[in-house]
């Protein structure tokens, strides 16, 4: 088995450039590659075309790169939470590209799949069609959509091994899968790495062909973004 | 006039089981509290879970489980995990059955529009225009009227549109109403209190009254 | 959590009709539905399209169905092993349309997540691109493949529990979690049935929505091609 | 002239550590058997694993581990298991890396002939179309002349093709060729006792020969 491992995010992330497209897994800041973002801020970058979900919020994920003005044009669909994102929008700083979640999974999806363009019903008749084909299959429209693809694809998985195989935890898999195969260099961090042969190989959500360094992450923060309780 | 748990109390009636749902945020979310007990449905979360549970207790919150207005939550017995790509291969290949969710405007041939108001800073889609393109049912929670009084049910959308030619039925804070294929809104039930020459008055688009309407009754 | 269990194969399959689209999961015989194929055998059909990785052999499989001249066409990637299915194709009783196999297994997966087309460049160039639309994305030829659905997907499993979530075993997987997506009806046999909740949300392979009905299946036969060892 | 092993023997001197890399049927299954210990390489089999390890003993058979040629395997530490459909993403987006595939016939720009053989029984191109339109490198394994002692290195391919301009280089029984971008069979290497001028006469296709051409050593 080939050994992905590097000690840690600032090794993963030294050769990461300015004016690159990176993809970052997450929905909210849930499954965020926390370390390699830390990371990324000590680095002096500019220009980055941001493909993520969501843009973080002010003081936590993508925001914090915001706020460094690393980041040229953000690709999301939902880039509700954050002051800084919205004031740098307004002021014509940041390029913003909106689309439609199923849309942006399935973009990603057929860029790591080596599928450059599908149709989607997903936006007919709306905004987000404009300029693009439209045909018709089965008496039902559906828009022509091209593949995404990244310089360098940030995930963050639970466990994962030396090879490069991630197994996520709960709802934090979301966009992650999608990106590792999308990035010509994937940077995986895992909550817990573990030797090649510890993963019941019929478990694995991301086989390790996808990922090519990967690193124990530390001091997780996993913030909640609504913390929702019921009396008990 | 319906409150908004009214309104959800009202649109639970409309689930049948069997169905896998998805519920938008806001007015939507509250429609689990009002789905009877016995029937078997499943509610999707387009982050990645089939099967959400109750809101967590104090003990029981996981950072890694959210649903996609990112509220902690839990998982009911039978659920499932998946990547968001998955999520919306089950949503737009339909096997979602029913999305509930609320609305700025609707058009009399069922156009809607919740995303976008020109001129305020826009947050995005996020997953609705891929939920409205895709379900066969698609059923509006919404006011019938803006603060300012005018009505939100349509001859054609002025806002920016989620989708074209998709919702199926409208519960309001006056009215049930379905779109009909050929277009147009036909009353079904008022709001208690509510008359017809009240929903009449507030409905723009084309409004189909046949017969007697009933008013809704809760318990 | 909705009860998808039924009681066996016969019950599973009452209502399939002659001249319907089916599909079976499977890579050679590995993770065949043999129980829902005998009970199959066990009714008046005709005129089955049936879409499957392979043809089965001649006394195992769907090689079965063809010994019973219950099938009109078969859509495969491969059928070499298979003497029925030769001298029906060669007689003309037998339609078949052959696929590259990573394009079978995305037309099939395009089905059930509601993509009507897509662009491969898998064929370009070949017969399997006469007329079909040829597109060049980024300098390099694609062809346009449209999605398969099945009116009804047979897919056997190693586990599942009573609400449909099915989990696959080694290289048994295979075409079974995108045929579970793209019928109408899907039909799963597992050979663990085991009540709603007690498989790992995490570890599910094909999510329970996608499947409308399952059995316990019983007396898998698991039958080896090249049964191939090395002396140890 | 080479036996099938050492056709496998001297592809496998062609891969590098770190690899994923498709073996097909028939002489590429040999080149495992040459591939190096200290190569970190994985092997991946179509119909869903990365890591096929060694065939089993008659005590590890499991029908429910099988490769791509339907025969029974093992799975080596670090492997991973996926559906078809994961497993054709992975190749048709460029992550396996190398194609080692057998052939009926290349053309000097590459083309490759290996699925079909008019007159007689069509059997499927299984996974061929799809491995040899999406790795970057492609190997051929295969026989210089057919049976009559016609070359199979031709300017054209006279068969049903697989796939257009794709093989990158060839392992005959009689030389080592690359397959010019521009166009062309280049001569690399010869096989034992085996002259130039023996690989001139048995090249259909456009042959190019630059300086010496050493022969191929074998341990």
């Amino acid at each position: 088995m080939i050994n992905k491992t590097v000690a840690n995010a600032a090794e993963a992330v030294k050769d990461v450039f300015s004016d690159a497209v990176l993809m970052f897994g997450g929905f909210g800041l849930s499954g965020l590659p926390e370390n390699s973002i830390a990371a990324l801020l000590e680095k002096d970058l500019n220009g980055l075309t941001c493909i993520s979900n969501n843009a973080g919020v002010d003081d936590f994920g993508i925001g914090l790169m915001l706020k460094k003005r690393m980041v040229k044009k953000m690709i999301s669909s939902y880039v509700g939470e954050n002051a800084e994102f919205e004031r740098q929008l307004l002021s014509g700083e940041l390029e913003v590209e909106l689309i439609p979640q199923g849309t942006l999974a399935e973009r990603v999806r057929a860029g790591g799949a080596g599928i450059p363009a599908f149709f989607t019903p997903a936006g007919v008749g709306t905004e987000v069609a404009e300029g693009k084909e439209i045909r018709e299959f089965d008496g039902k429209l559906y828009l022509m959509e091209r593949w995404l693809r990244a310089d360098f694809s940030f995930v963050k998985a639970w466990k994962g091994d030396t090879s490069g195989n991630l197994i996520f935890k709960g709802t934090a898999r979301n966009f992650n899968p999608m990106m590792a195969a999308a990035g010509k260099i994937t940077i995986a961090e895992v909550e817990e790495l573990v030797p090649a042969g510890e993963l019941d190989p019929n478990q694995i959500h991301t086989p390790g062909i996808y990922v090519q360094r990967i690193f124990q992450g530390v001091n997780y923060e996993k913030r909640i973004e609504q913390r929702t309780i019921r009396k008990s | 006039m319906l409150s908004k748990d009214q309104i959800a109390q009202r649109i639970a009636r409309e689930v049948k089981g069997g169905q896998y749902i998805n519920l938008g945020i806001g007015i939507p979310t509250l429609v689990a509290n009002y789905i009877p007990e016995n029937l078997e449905v499943v509610l999707q979360s387009e982050n990645g879970l089939l099967g959400i549970g109750p809101f967590p207790t104090e003990a029981e919150i996981d950072p890694d489980l959210i649903n996609a207005g990112k509220q902690t939550i839990t998982m009911v017995k039978g659920s499932a995990l998946f990547s968001s790509a998955e999520s919306f291969a089950m949503i737009r290949g339909g096997h979602v059955q029913l999305t509930i969710l609320g609305a700025m405007e609707v058009s009399e041939n069922g156009d809607i529009a919740n995303w976008k108001i020109p001129g305020k800073m826009v947050k995005g889609m996020g997953g609705a225009m891929d939920l409205v393109a895709s379900a066969d049912n698609i059923i509006v929670a919404m006011q019938h009227c803006s603060k300012d009084g005018k009505s939100k049910l349509l001859k054609e959308c002025s806002l920016p549109i989620t989708g074209i030619r998709c919702v199926k039925k409208i519960v309001s804070d006056l009215a049930v109403l379905d779109v009909l294929p050929e277009g147009g809104f036909k009353l079904l039930e008022r709001a208690p209190g509510i008359s017809v020459e009240e929903i009449i008055a507030k409905t723009e688009g084309k409004l189909i009254i046949e017969g007697e309407i009933p008013e809704m009754k809760f318990d």
